[in-house]
């Protein structure tokens, strides 16, 4: 089941949603969920919370909402295509003002539709003196309609609010509990209860974690000390969680003046041999591409994080693309060969943060997480996440002592990794520098050194492939007639749609891949080559990874790329499938 | 005592005949109800009217931030650039057109943050550029994180156990760099501003209007209306605004007089 | 240019007989039918045996689902109309929509009617005109054994003969100012009460209620003038009313429902009314009728639309088949069934 | 529209008093008031109903009678009886804003608990010297007596029957009006030494040129004691009474026989009263046959419900053709009807059907279709029944000295228009005989503050009055009064519906930034975005053309019609430029007693 909250911004569509995540989690479900919201902080944009419940483990959004919970009307209709038949809308039947035919909800939807009318504001107000509580009073409208037991809820909301004080904790409760005997009342012989809570999933203790908590989780846990960044969206909650978590861990978080300083805070604070790192967005990104350049050349370690949004430019903050994977695999001045992998859920958000640690420390380069808006602010609720003492060791190759005194910081090894001293140590003084230089580390411009010193940055980056991810391969059969690769948040919708495929008969196969840069040609190819077809569907324009990995088949891949700003849906890719099994043959 | 509801409609007709906001664009600002970039607003709006210069001469140039926005609500021609790059693009427009008027917004953040590198810079060349820096002391638009100018203690969720660095002082950097108009107003007295908009306006070089205003959303502690309506007061009647050293002692003296506190004689 | 709008409250026989009629005459009518149900058309009268086990749900229901999107009639479910503006020609519904028409046909039959003195009993009594009631019924008699029917209109007669089939025991208390749509006298008195006994019906006649008490979820207490009654659930069937509330000082003309002349015109041009919530005036009868039952209700909504297409049908009711009650007469098919 | 002023060829300056209060007579500010304030307009009297409900709330009991009894002297009955024009004015009962507010059963709480011990204050002005002469005591009368008494005339009441009160004694069931706390407020009335003579008919027992030689002025209030007739066949049969007879009968306890099955012919609360006391009586089935539809009987909704709820059958469309009997009545005949368009009095046009005959059976009909005034031997210019006429707005009959009021010269109306009628003329009396004004209207404007009010109050459902139930008990003893009345819980609840409709709230302009602070706090669509104001030739704002383009918002404008005091744009507006007045429409007594 799918519920959706729509509201416009400032209604308390997200919290909404939260709590609907929150509870349901409680309940024992597995949730996903997603909000989109505008840019402007109490304007005039649409909020949308999604959040997809069921009994069994869930990849991906799915396509069609069983419930939508309006907090604007306006809004909402935006959201009535997306309905199925017999979905439920719960609105606000007494909203301040008479409006238009064509600017009201329930002209729009479909008969079979079930309505939900009621008095949200004036119930919230009774309860509370506010009508702020509207989105609570909506909940317990959902409560009592589909049959949630109501204290998930409470406990959530008390989860939520206790540290708000009991002022509020009790406002919102009262707002609830409005809403529910409303809703009780008014519509018991219509209440159609579909959640049996007996039906547990697994009695493993669940968190609840977006892709951004989790991400900052990881970094923690990954034995952080500094982090530095500066705001933008969707990257911020990283900052904000850690601002709090940090510091009780003896670490500190800076904010800086701008992402220039941000990475370079970054560098300098690994060149001294502390974990740091900054998370951004691609503007933020493109003002950091010289100094990751800096990064390679100088071979410093640091961690970026990419919270892809929609571009160019400043573009579409609030809107979730993956249009970024060029930047990160080639932006920037030189042939600045770096690490680049992309988690595609929340259990992978946290792993592949922590990863990115170990792989930044011991190929001193920078590792670039790419990310976006969709799995950065989705939830999932999964098992309580933690790194190895193996993952969290100290992965840097330190010189050994006999180098005292003759330490070449750079030197050419077989593996490109060269031994790096960290400053205070003794008899290991040495100068990193963007400028090219010798494996001394002193400025060198003669072709020779450059030839040379870029074979080894080269070898180095591509020896990481030893320690990455490989790419994992979902499939129905050895010989498959499409077969579709995906990357990012993108991968759930792709397996969702593999999956169903599969169920109806088809032989399709999914191949996730998570190593962006480098990445494992071998396994990439022999899979494309048991495929009638290569589908490769990203949110993007002009097929990013496509366009990485296309030459690796022996004829075209096919392209699926969309940048509507929302979430790759499953059908769309289901749809695809169908079409060249079609074709195909 | 007034006579109810009959005042109200004398002033809207007056208002309607004496086009008083064709300056305004038809976009409803979307900034926050209560904020006081509606003040600045509506004070700038005042001033171009009093001046009379047209609108198609006027040029507005901004950044990132909330203050990023002004442009769409302004029946001017209006350049909204990248965060913290506004200074410099308002000079390329003056520079290629000597004949525009130019005001560049920005708040804060972009003002003394990210593009607090250019403040110094485009005071020594003295571009004839009108600035206004709407300081709230706060950022915005990514929902509430401090700011340059945030006191020592500013708790935001980026902040939680307060902020340690120090807040700078636009006005009082501005005098450092050797500015040649500084103003300090507040956001909840139009009249002063538009007056020192006016003044601004008129002097022939770079001016800096420094706006003590709100960030209702986000900032329910430090600079609130409550708190800046009985902090703020106006410069004593017999200030020297000619007068750097009285300039100084008078931002140095007290952190809330507003007025012009510098304006150095034009050439 | 927008098309003409034409809209039509209500969404039983009447109402639809008279979106289809409009449909099936022009292509270019906008139509909306709102129905306050949250359910499709259904056959009401069919409801005993849907609460009896006897018809399954669907059995009830008329058109398919896709049926008025095929047909491009916009269906709104489950939506009231708060009031209908004549002046502006704008129906509210209770949500606060403002709804604009140019021609409007009432159709929204009737509901129960319950004596006033009785009113403040209401909470305790169980109507059987809707869906939701008969799914209220349905869960009542999972546990309740003896029912007291009070009243007596056309619907309880086979509700009676329903319960009676599901085993149930059945209490009649005959009201004389409710036997609706009849005008009672002493001879249907005995003939009902002879049927009803011979049926195994327990039947009270001239009682007057004193009061009832809810003890439990599944027991109420009933106090008339000669006895105390404790009984599981109580069935008011006291005949219908127009259900014309909304419409008052619209400017319509409302006496028991909406005055329309024999062509089903309201005193507003290019508004009708037609069913269960029309009155009319019979020459013959010398008395107003108001038209119950499925079929009538059809055929008026048929009658309707065609006049607001232009149309001149009179809407006649055969003398024989109209009843009077408390100062109206009403017109039924559904007599002949008792 | 003018103002129902007082002075309506003289306009009082605009003055200011001692703390912020200034009296206007601007006609910009009376329609101000009437657009804004619309209870007070609907009340003949202008009771201050903000006020009082106010006074109730803060269970000032007392002075929210005193409020009342100011400008219409009978609260306690009023409360009781009172026809509530003003409800249907009630702002709360505007569409989507749920029900009017009780505003007459406050009333009546004032009454019950404004303690027994109260003293009524009274301001009176100084002795003139004059004598006048008041023809009946019912309430129209005894309201100009009042009146006249307080500014030092002497005044003398006739009254034809035993006792004072006129309609409210022998017109209201007892089951309605109590008869102790309408003698109450009688003697009130008359504690300024009014001369009360009761059993003296004017024109038999004394001769009106008697009466205008003995007194400077007289004036008629001798209200309407003929019945209107049916003008049907059948109409003198025995067991056909007319309503005023029938109902004077049962007040005066002289128990008019009925029979067993009552027909009632009429449709005002006088028909309402004769079919519910027949029931007192002992009727058995009691119809009314009303000519148009429910929906157009002028008495409230819950006196028809209450009706019903005794047994009682309302027959509509019907009119009676001819009464059928046989040295006795046996039933009348009626014709069907069919409604028309609406007269200008609000009435509704009819057309009986022809061809429509039919009978009802009955032994008793009771014909309650409206009553004129007697005709008293006088001289001056009458109508063609002989009835003394009079100008409606100076109340002067074409004989100096000699006026006529109330109900006498305008055929039936309501209490409260014969209250508000008798205290115009007693004005227009003493102006003609001394020269000088009296009392006057005013606007009121006082700074105010914040209210306590909260916007849940709207949410509180309309407190619905007790009523003794079951019905069956009502019946037994007849007298026994069927509304209980408010407790004092219930009737602090119900005060807090009020909106408050006196409190002005408006935002300065000049002062305002636009920043739509108060828009996004307001509780409903009270605060707009407005491009244009709408006023009335007076200067009333009567609407607003809003606008959501930026370049066209003239100002953030509160509109009045639809705020509901609950202060939550004040608290929030930043440039602090809302402010709150309280306006009332108020009367004033111009020479109050010590004013020099």
């Amino acid at each position: 089941m799918t519920v959706e909250v729509c509201g416009m911004a400032g209604d308390g569509t997200i919290a909404a949603g939260g709590l609907i995540n929150e509870a349901m989690s409680l309940g024992g479900f597995s949730v996903l969920g997603f909000d989109s919201y505008p840019a402007e902080i109490r304007g005039f944009g649409r909020c949308v919370t999604r959040s997809r419940i069921g009994s069994e483990e869930i990849v991906a959004l799915a396509d069609r909402t069983q419930v939508l919970i309006s907090l604007d009307d306006e809004q909402s209709i935006s959201r009535v295509p997306f309905l199925v038949d017999n979905g439920g809308v719960i609105f606000d039947n007494n909203p301040s003002g008479y409006r238009e035919e064509t600017k009201s909800l329930a002209a729009k939807l479909e008969p079979g539709i079930s309505l939900f009318g009621m008095p949200l504001g004036d119930l919230a107000t009774g309860a509370s003196g506010t009508v702020r509580g509207r989105n609570l009073t909506a909940l317990g409208a959902f409560t009592a309609i589909f049959g949630v037991p109501p204290d998930l809820f409470r406990k959530a909301i008390s989860d939520k609010f206790t540290s708000k004080g009991k002022a509020v904790l009790e406002a919102n409760l009262k707002s609830f509990n409005a809403g529910l005997r409303y809703a009780e009342e008014k519509f018991k012989d219509r209440a159609t209860p579909v959640f049996d809570v007996r039906n547990k999933l697994g009695s493993g203790k669940r968190v609840m974690l977006s892709g951004n908590q989790a991400i900052a989780k990881a970094a923690l846990d990954a034995g952080l000390k500094l982090y530095f960044g500066y705001p933008i969206t969707p990257a911020t909650p990283i900052m904000e969680y850690l601002a709090k978590q940090l510091p009780q861990r003896g670490g500190r978080v800076m904010q800086m003046e701008d992402e220039i300083s941000s990475i370079g805070a970054v560098l300098g604070s690994y060149y001294a041999g502390a974990r740091a790192m900054t998370a951004t967005s691609g503007p933020g990104f493109a003002l950091m591409t010289e100094l990751i350049t800096h990064g390679v050349m100088a071979e410093i370690p640091a961690v970026i994080l990419n919270a892809q949004r929609g571009g160019p430019s400043t573009g579409l903050p609030t809107k979730t693309e993956q249009s970024d994977l060029h930047a990160a695999v080639f932006g920037g001045p030189g042939d600045s060969g770096r690490i680049v992998i992309a988690p595609t859920n929340v259990e992978e958000c946290y792993a592949m943060t922590v990863k990115s640690f170990q792989l930044a420390e011991k190929y001193q380069t920078p590792v670039i997480v790419l990310t976006d808006f969709y799995l950065d602010n989705r939830v999932e609720n999964l098992a309580s996440p933690a790194a190895s003492s193996e993952e969290k060791a100290d992965w840097n190759m330190y010189p050994h002592d006999s180098t005292r005194g003759k330490y070449w910081r750079y030197a050419s090894t077989e593996s490109g990794i060269s031994p790096r001293a960290l400053p205070g140590t003794e008899g290991f003084i040495y100068t990193a520098t963007g400028l090219e230089h010798t494996e001394r580390g002193t400025p060198d411009y003669s072709p020779e050194n450059h030839m040379m010193m870029s074979a080894k940055r080269y070898r180095k980056i591509m020896g990481a492939l030893a320690d990455l991810p490989s790419p994992v391969e979902f499939s129905s059969g050895r010989e498959l007639e499409v077969g579709v690769i995906g990357w990012g948040s993108t991968f759930g919708s792709v397996l969702e749609a593999v999956n169903t495929a599969a169920e109806r008969g088809l032989r399709v196969g999914a191949l996730k891949i998570t190593s962006i840069f480098p990445f494992h040609a071998d396994v990439i190819r022999s899979f494309m080559n048991r495929c009638g077809h290569v589908l490769i569907p990203e949110l993007n324009y002009s097929g990013q990874l496509a366009n990485l990995i296309g030459h690796l088949h022996n004829k075209d891949v096919i392209r699926l790329n969309m940048v509507t700003g929302v979430p790759f849906s499953p059908s769309t890719i289901l749809f695809e499938i169908e079409n060249l099994v079609g074709a195909g043959t | 005592m007034k006579t109810p509801g009959k005042i109200l409609a004398e002033k809207v007709k007056h208002i309607r005949d004496s086009n008083q906001f064709a300056v305004r664009s038809s976009a409803l600002p979307t900034w926050c109800p209560g904020c006081g970039y509606f003040g600045i607003h509506h004070a700038l709006s005042g001033c171009l009217k009093q001046m009379g210069m047209p609108l198609h001469e006027i040029v507005v140039v901004s950044g990132i931030g909330c203050a990023g926005r002004y442009p769409f609500f302004s029946n001017t021609y209006g350049l909204h650039t990248v965060h913290g790059r506004t200074l410099p693009v308002a000079t390329g427009v003056k520079m290629a057109n000597p004949g525009l008027t130019v005001y560049a917004v920005g708040g804060d953040g972009d003002g003394l943050a990210i593009g607090g590198g250019h403040l110094p810079h485009v005071i020594r060349r003295d571009v004839n550029i009108n600035y206004l820096l709407f300081d709230n002391s706060m950022y915005g638009l990514t929902k509430g994180q401090p700011s340059p100018s945030s006191p020592v203690g500013t708790t935001t969720k980026a902040s939680p156990f307060g902020t340690v660095d120090k807040p700078l002082n636009a006005t009082l950097m501005a005098l450092t760099y050797g500015i040649g108009f500084v103003a300090r107003l507040f956001a909840g007295d139009p009249e002063g501003m538009r007056n020192a908009f006016v003044e601004g306006t008129r002097h022939n070089g770079f001016s800096l209007f420094h706006i003590y205003t709100t960030c209702v959303t986000f900032d329910k502690v430090n600079k609130t209306w409550d708190n800046l309506k009985r902090q703020i007061h106006p410069l004593p009647q017999n200030h020297d605004a000619g007068n750097l050293r009285k300039a100084f002692d008078a931002v140095l003296d007290d952190d809330f007089t507003t007025g012009i506190i510098f304006q150095k004689e034009s050439a | 240019m927008n098309p003409e709008h034409c809209v039509i409250i209500g969404n039983g026989p009447a109402a639809n007989e008279a979106a289809l009629t409009l449909r099936g005459e022009s292509r270019d009518l906008r139509i909306t039918v709102i129905g306050q149900e949250p359910v499709r058309h259904y056959k009401a009268y069919l409801l005993p045996e849907y609460v009896s086990g006897k018809l399954a749900e669907d059995d009830l229901y008329v058109n398919p689902p896709a049926d008025h999107r095929e047909r491009d009639i916009k269906l709104r479910l489950g939506q009231k109309v708060e009031t209908v503006s004549f002046d502006t020609r704008e129906i509210i519904l209770d949500h606060k929509e403002v709804v604009r028409f140019d021609s409007l046909i009432v159709a929204v039959g009737g509901i129960p009617r319950i004596p006033e003195r009785l009113q403040v009993f209401s909470d305790l009594f169980l109507a059987l005109k809707t869906l939701a009631d008969a799914r209220i019924w349905k869960q009542k008699l999972k546990d309740a054994e003896t029912i007291l029917m009070v009243g007596g209109d056309l619907t309880s007669l086979s509700f009676t003969k329903a319960l009676l089939a599901m085993g149930k025991r059945v209490i009649f208390m005959i009201n004389e100012d409710s036997f609706w749509p009849l005008r009672f006298d002493d001879e249907i008195r005995s003939q009902v009460t002879e049927r009803l006994t011979a049926k195994g019906v327990e039947v009270l006649n001239r009682r007057t209620i004193k009061g009832l008490a809810g003890i439990s979820e599944n027991e109420v207490e009933i106090e008339t003038d000669a006895e105390k009654l404790s009984v599981n659930a109580v069935g008011a069937f006291f005949g219908l009313v127009p259900n014309v509330k909304f419409l008052a000082r619209s400017g319509l003309h409302i006496d028991r429902g909406i005055l329309v002349d024999d062509y089903l015109r309201t005193r507003f041009a290019g508004v009708y009314a037609a069913g269960d919530c029309a009155q009319v005036y019979h020459p013959e009868l010398r008395d107003y009728w108001v038209s119950i039952g499925y079929k009538n209700a059809w055929n008026l909504g048929k009658i309707a639309a065609l006049n607001l297409i232009g149309g001149k049908i009179r809407a006649q009711a055969v003398a024989q088949s109209i009843f009077r009650v408390g100062g109206i007469a009403v017109n039924t098919s559904w007599w002949t069934e008792f | 529209m003018t103002c129902k002023n007082l002075v309506t060829n003289e306009q009082p300056s605009t003055e200011k008093r001692a703390g912020g209060v200034v009296y206007s007579a601007d006609p910009a500010d009376f329609a101000y008031a009437r657009v804004n304030i619309p209870c007070q307009e609907a009340c003949p009297a202008y009771t201050d109903i903000p006020a009082y409900i106010r006074c109730a709330y803060e269970r000032r009991y007392g002075r929210s009678y005193e409020i009342n009894r100011s400008v219409n002297l009978f609260p306690g009955v009023l409360g009781r009886i009172c026809s509530r024009p003003c409800e249907s004015k009630c702002r709360h009962g505007e569409r989507e804003l749920g029900d009017p507010v009780g505003i007459c059963h406050i009333k009546r709480a004032a009454s019950d608990f404004k303690g027994p011990g109260r003293i009524h204050g009274e301001t009176i002005a100084s002795s003139p010297g004059k004598t006048v002469c008041v023809i009946g005591a019912g309430p129209a009368g005894l309201a100009a007596a009042h009146d006249l008494s307080t500014i030092g005339f002497d005044v003398t009441v006739l009254e034809a029957f035993d006792e004072p009160g006129g309609m409210l004694r022998y017109g209201i069931p007892e089951f309605r009006l109590p008869r102790n706390v309408l003698k109450q407020e009688i003697d009130t009335i008359l504690r300024f030494g009014v001369k009360l003579r009761t059993g003296i008919r004017v024109g038999t027992d004394v001769a009106m040129e008697e009466l205008l030689f003995r007194f400077d002025a007289v004036l008629v209030a001798a209200g309407c004691y003929v019945s209107r007739k049916l003008d049907v066949p059948g109409e003198n049969l025995p067991g056909v009474s007319s309503g005023l007879a029938f109902v004077v009968d049962a007040n005066a306890r002289r128990a008019p026989v009925i029979g067993d099955d009552v027909l009632v012919i009429g449709a005002g609360f006088s028909a309402f009263d004769c079919a519910r006391s027949a029931l007192r009586l002992g009727a058995r089935n009691v119809s009314l046959c009303i000519r148009a539809t429910e929906e157009d009987l002028r008495v409230t909704e819950d006196e028809i419900f209450e009706t019903k709820r005794e047994g009682i059958t309302i027959r509509s469309l019907v009119v009676s053709r001819r009464i059928l009997g046989n040295g006795k009545v046996e039933g009348v005949e009626f014709l069907r009807t069919g409604p028309g368009d609406r007269l200008p009095n609000g009435r509704r046009h009819i057309t009986p059907i022809e061809g429509s005959e039919f009978v009802i059976p009955a032994d008793s009909v009771i014909v309650a279709i409206g009553q004129g005034a007697e005709p008293i031997p006088s001289p001056g210019e009458t109508d063609r029944r002989g009835v003394l006429t009079a100008d409606p707005g100076t109340f002067r009959t074409s004989v100096r000295q000699l006026y006529a009021a109330g109900d006498f010269m305008t055929g039936p109306t309501t209490v409260i228009e014969s209250i508000a009628a008798g205290r115009r003329a007693a004005e227009q009396i003493a102006r003609d005989l001394t020269g000088k004004r009296f009392r006057e209207w005013a606007i009121r404007i006082e700074e105010a503050r914040l209210t306590d009010r909260e916007r849940s109050w709207d949410f509180i459902p309309r407190v619905e009055m007790p009523a003794v139930l079951p019905v069956q008990d009502r019946l037994h003893p007849p007298d026994r009064q069927v509304e209980i009345g408010f407790s004092d819980e219930e009737a602090f609840e119900e005060a807090k519906r009020c909106y408050l409709c006196y409190l002005h709230y408006e935002i300065d302009i000049d002062r305002c930034i636009y920043c739509r602070y108060c828009i996004d706090v307001a509780p409903r669509d009270c605060i707009k975005l407005v491009q244009e104001v709408v006023t009335d030739e007076q200067g009333a704002i009567t609407g607003f053309v809003e606008t959501n383009e930026w370049g066209r918002v003239s100002a953030v404008a509160i509109d009045n019609s639809r705020c509901i005091r609950c202060g939550a744009c004040v608290r929030v507006c930043p440039m602090d430029c809302i402010s709150v007045s309280k306006v009332q429409k108020v009367e004033r007594l111009l020479h109050p007693w010590g004013d020099t």
